[in-house]
């Protein structure tokens, strides 16, 4: 176990997301077995107004989750000394076989979190909460994951051992490893770089075709979540070359420091946030035909879709702006 | 958009006019809460930059210091073991370290004595620290005696007194010649306190490393990331100790901010009554309530943080000072390079607002689920 | 009724007048903004203190701690285990007598080192 | 413009102390009327009122609202009419604030906040330009004659200048309904036919008035449209006066 002022403010923070979102569900539970829109009882009543808790705590809960993933990952920097070989955040995560897929849920819980919030913003637009029921089990399922977020990350914290020898963001990421990061750093720049912009041409076609004709809502779903996917491997294969100036520095970590302006805050921003709104723009399709919400989510569609298609535009071009303005060539 | 933007700021109004109705409780709730954020944050901040200090100094230190043990205890050793590390494959440098303690029996006070040799000074010269400076009560051009092995005063020479700058290195250091060295504790010539050894490539430190401690029996070689590593555990350790008890404070803190939260004064429920009657709706008033929330934790938070910067960085924490000082009669008066990052800050965010936040939500939401009838009844 | 002196009422009022010919009365959100931002600024203003103010223990002296090869910062000078933590024996905070209870304050603060040397 | 069909609504259902309050009430407030409710306390003329003001829900029973504005219905469903016996909370709220004004027993002032902002309290949470609503207000304190007291905290008034505040409250977001519950219970007889002419003018304006009172001014006055006289949760008279 590490004691670190940051180590435990992580803990405290997952702890009490955890304790809210188990309350959450407790009562989310209670509105899918006892939800009865047509009555006026106090039983009613009162779980209607359980929902307005609900969703203050899951808003709460998405922004400390956005806060914690980075957080996390600063921490991992910050405690890579302890272990020998660790270089940054890669080798600290790498420490125990807990790291990885903590970051992993971490990250997933945010998004998941944010489409939750989402879909209740479309919701509560229809006057009888169609979705009620949905939504509900769905946030049962996130209870799950926060608790498992937690479990793994007391885990990771527990058995973190200073002194052991684990491989730095120089190897991990580095193309002589095997594993998805050593391919997608030995993955040629200019071949990954095609991909990236094959991909984005793609991904663009598909978010302009859904916001003019509304239509091939699943198909950009799905591209979002390629994208998401795609973009996070461009920046270990070549977007990060040009970040560190470095032809061999693939980490998808260091970007977050200070002497990289903080970028890796914006950068990640930007696909956290396209890929949310991205993905719930096409999950709305589902709810379509749904009552009052038919005059609702074409609308929220579009909105969504934009704001996705925006956001990695964004990000694409902040990519190319450092490609062209910094001196360095691969 | 404007509609958003325009209901933000109406409500925010409306919430500052309630804190500042009830002034006297959100005041010492807002005292209360900024003294908690100082606190934290200033512990923070005085064992992040002195992590950073100790790493910033250690980038200098040599790559690995070879120990000689004797019976499980440090021992001097040999400078002949020089030759044979200075013919293993990698090693650069190896250079002997003659240092030691000298405890002043007129002062009370430790010094650290070492041999300086590139001291650019005769014997019977030496270079002092601040410290020993402001000890001893001499400064550059006096003469100090230091008893020797043989129980004859040394006399020496202040040739210079280190800059305020080393203060938090070198401040016990006393420097001379290695004559002076030898006649002060009757070292012997052929022996060192430990070897620096420096080498070429620092992925080779362990296994260099691991050769000499085979090639000399019983030495113990200390390398610079196990010392790095060292210092950061004993501040994060300990700095994460100290969080842990502080956390009580915090917990006595939320405590207190959920009593003030839940238990509303009858005019406050009225008020929500009021509002709900007139068309403000559950969510308007969990908007107020955010607000409130927000202005007193920002507000805390922003204060808190000036405050601790101020404490730590301008007046060398005075309150933790003591603890650090322990009984040393000779303590370094250092001020701390001063440092603010977005680390540090989102770290105290989580250990501050996160709680605050957590413990207002439903006590709030007790509040804006009022019946809007509440008032046509009351 | 509403108790009230009609003097100070009619002042009252007058003041009000004259407020009213201002239109613009400062909202207590822009008050709130206004406070947050000077909050931010000297925030800011201390970042800033901290980037170009004093040097660094360390970066000023670096030269000293080459040429001398240091290896420990001079926090507490009560005993030598914790003036120089780095280079102190194994078990270093319980070092000075086989059953020695830790004494000094800053035995607290510090935590015996792990180091290699000890496990070899 | 307001129809209840059936309407029932009872407290603290399933524990001892259950009862009801309303009891299958029918009921039709026409556009342009003023209707006063009148009857003893206890009668369940509140709860009525609370009802046909979108606070709260019947236990069952269908309440319909005919032309009112909206948001959240498609443009255009205006003349439609609207059933809100099972509508949350949110859209009630909605509906409420933007067609009904409210008026209460108690004046219902917020203490230690100026009257300007008592009278723009309604406007804050709809997202309307600062600047516009106190506008509205300033010109409404205008009409009532306290523009003077305008940045007077509210409890340094007298009743009859507290009265005034609310009602300029209950206008400021341009109601089509006005609800009062028993408004003059604080007033002095000169005052209660003051508001009495005040209301006059608000039908004059064309709203629709709804007055729950035991107050013979009020419900002896000779402008109603109608008097309902309830008794035990049932209307017992939906005559003329």
């Amino acid at each position: 176990m590490i004691q670190h002022p940051a180590v435990m403010s992580l803990l405290l923070s997952s702890f009490m997301i955890t304790a809210m979102s188990l309350y959450a569900s407790y009562y989310g539970l209670k509105i899918i077995l006892k939800w009865d829109m047509g009555s006026g009882s106090e039983l009613q009543l009162g779980l209607e107004r359980r929902t307005y808790l609900i969703s203050t705590i899951l808003g709460y809960t998405l922004f400390f989750q956005i806060l914690s993933f980075f957080l996390l990952i600063y921490t991992a920097d910050s405690i890579h000394n302890l272990f020998t070989g660790a270089m940054c955040a890669a080798g600290s995560l790498g420490a125990n076989v807990y790291g990885y897929p903590l970051l992993t849920l971490k990250l997933s819980n945010a998004v998941f979190c944010g489409v939750w919030l989402t879909f209740n913003h479309i919701d509560n637009k229809g006057y009888d909460y169609p979705l009620i029921k949905w939504k509900y089990r769905l946030l049962l399922l996130l209870a799950v994951l926060l608790t498992a977020e937690t479990v793994l990350q007391f885990s990771y914290f527990a058995n973190l051992k200073a002194d052991l020898i684990t491989s730095c963001c120089g190897s991990l990421f580095s193309p002589e490893k095997r594993g998805i990061a050593g391919e997608l750093a030995g993955l040629p720049a200019q071949t990954a770089m095609i991909l990236y912009a094959a991909f984005f041409g793609a991904y663009l076609v598909c978010g302009l075709l859904a916001v003019i004709k509304g239509r091939g809502w699943y198909l950009f779903a799905t591209g979002t979540a390629g994208q998401f996917l795609i973009s996070i491997a461009a920046l270990i294969s070549f977007i990060s070359l040009y970040f560190y100036e470095l032809p061999t520095h693939h980490c998808p970590f260091c970007i977050l420091q200070k002497e990289y302006g903080y970028i890796g805050y914006l950068l990640y921003g930007l696909l956290i946030g396209g890929v949310i709104s991205g993905v719930a723009a096409g999950a709305a399709e589902k709810f379509k035909s749904i009552g009052t919400l038919a005059g609702i989510i074409p609308q929220f569609q579009r909105r969504a879709a934009g704001t996705s298609v925006i956001l990695n535009s964004l990000f694409a071009m902040i990519v190319l702006i450092r490609i062209f303005t910094t001196t360095f060539r691969l | 958009m404007s509609h958003f933007i325009n209901r933000q700021r109406n409500v925010l109004d409306f919430a500052i006019s309630s804190l500042l109705r009830r002034r006297l409780k959100n005041i010492s709730l807002l005292l209360l809460y900024t003294l908690i954020v100082a606190l934290v944050a200033s512990l923070i901040f005085f064992v992040q930059s002195l992590k950073r200090e100790a790493a910033l100094l250690l980038k200098d230190a040599p790559d690995i210091v070879v120990q000689q043990l004797m019976a499980g205890r440090h021992d001097l050793i040999k400078t002949s073991n020089m030759e044979r590390i200075a013919a293993i494959r990698g090693v650069t440098e190896v250079a002997p370290r003659q240092w030691g303690y000298y405890f002043d029996p007129v002062f009370g006070a430790n010094y650290t004595v070492m041999v300086d040799t590139a001291l650019g000074y005769d014997s019977g010269n030496a270079i002092i620290g601040q410290g020993v400076a402001r000890n001893q009560r001499i400064a550059a051009g006096d003469i100090f005696t230091l008893r020797n092995a043989q129980n004859t005063p040394l006399l020496l020479n202040v040739k210079e007194v280190l800059p305020y700058e080393s203060e938090l290195l070198a401040s016990d250091m006393i420097l001379m010649a290695p004559r002076d060295f030898t006649l002060l504790f009757g070292f012997p010539e052929d022996a060192a306190t430990d070897l620096a050894v420096t080498v070429a490539n620092p992925r080779e430190t362990i296994t260099i490393a691991g050769k000499i401690a085979e090639m000399i029996p019983n030495s113990r070689p200390i390398l610079k990331s196990e010392i790095l590593r060292t210092y950061d555990s004993i501040f994060d350790w300990r700095g994460g100790l100290m969080v842990t008890i502080l956390l009580i404070s915090i917990l006595s803190f939320v405590i207190f901010a959920w009593d003030k939260a839940a238990g509303l004064s009858a005019e406050e429920k009225r008020e929500t009554g009021i509002l709900k009657s007139i068309g403000w709706e559950t969510s308007d008033i969990l908007l107020l309530k955010f607000w409130e929330g927000s202005a007193v934790s920002l507000s805390a938070f922003l204060l808190g943080v000036a405050a601790a910067y101020i404490h730590v960085f301008f007046f060398s924490a005075p309150l933790f000072a003591p603890v650090l000082k322990g009984w040393s009669v000779l303590y370094p008066a250092f001020r701390l390079k001063p440092h603010i990052d977005l680390y540090q800050l989102s770290t105290l965010f989580f250990l501050t607002v996160m709680p605050y936040t957590a413990a207002t939500i439903l006590p709030s939401w007790l509040t804006a689920t009022t019946d809007a009838d509440s008032a046509m009844r009351s | 009724m509403a108790p009230f002196d009609t003097t100070g009422q009619r002042i009252y009022t007058r003041i009000i007048q004259s407020r009213d010919d201002r239109e613009d009365i400062i909202r207590n959100s822009t008050a709130f903004f206004a406070f947050t931002t000077t909050s931010i600024v000297i925030l800011l203003l201390l970042a800033v203190h901290a980037l170009s103010g004093q040097r660094s223990f360390a970066t000023a002296d670096r030269a000293l701690a080459g040429r001398l090869k240091l290896t420990d910062l001079c926090l507490f000078t009560e005993a030598r285990y914790t003036r120089h933590p780095a280079m102190a024996d194994n078990h270093a905070a319980f070092q000075e007598h086989p059953a020695a209870f830790d004494h000094f304050p800053s035995g607290s603060i510090l935590m015996p080192p792990k180091m290699s040397g000890s496990s070899r | 413009m307001i129809e209840m069909l059936e309407v029932s609504k009872s407290f603290n259902t399933g524990k001892p102390n259950e009862f009801l309050a309303l009891d299958k009430v029918n009921l039709v407030i026409r556009r342009g009327e003023l209707t006063i409710l009148k009857g003893p306390s206890g009668s369940g003329k509140t709860t009525l009122l609370s009802l046909v003001g979108c606070m709260n829900r019947p236990s069952s029973g269908r309440i319909k609202l005919h032309g009112v504005r909206t948001s959240f219905m498609a443009q255009g469903s205006e003349a439609e009419s609207l059933d809100i016996s099972s509508l949350p909370e949110r859209f009630l709220t909605e509906i409420r604030r933007r067609n009904f004004g409210f008026i209460f027993q108690q004046f219902n002032l917020v203490r230690g906040i100026s009257v300007i902002e008592n009278i723009t309290l309604p406007a804050f949470p709809t997202g309307e330009n600062y600047a516009d609503f106190r506008r509205r207000a300033a010109g409404l304190l205008e009409q009532f004659g306290i523009s003077r007291h305008a940045d007077s905290k509210v409890e340094w008034l007298s009743g009859g200048e507290m009265q005034r505040v609310a009602i300029a409250r209950a206008l400021i977001n341009d109601p089509e309904l006005i609800i009062a519950d028993e408004p003059t219970a604080h007033l002095d007889s000169r005052l209660s036919r003051e508001f009495m002419d005040l209301v006059a003018g608000f039908r004059k304006e064309g709203r629709t008035v709804v007055i729950a009172s035991h107050d013979p001014i009020v419900f002896t006055d000779p402008l109603a449209d109608r008097v309902i006289e309830m008794r035990d949760g049932q209307i017992v008279d939906q005559g003329q006066p």
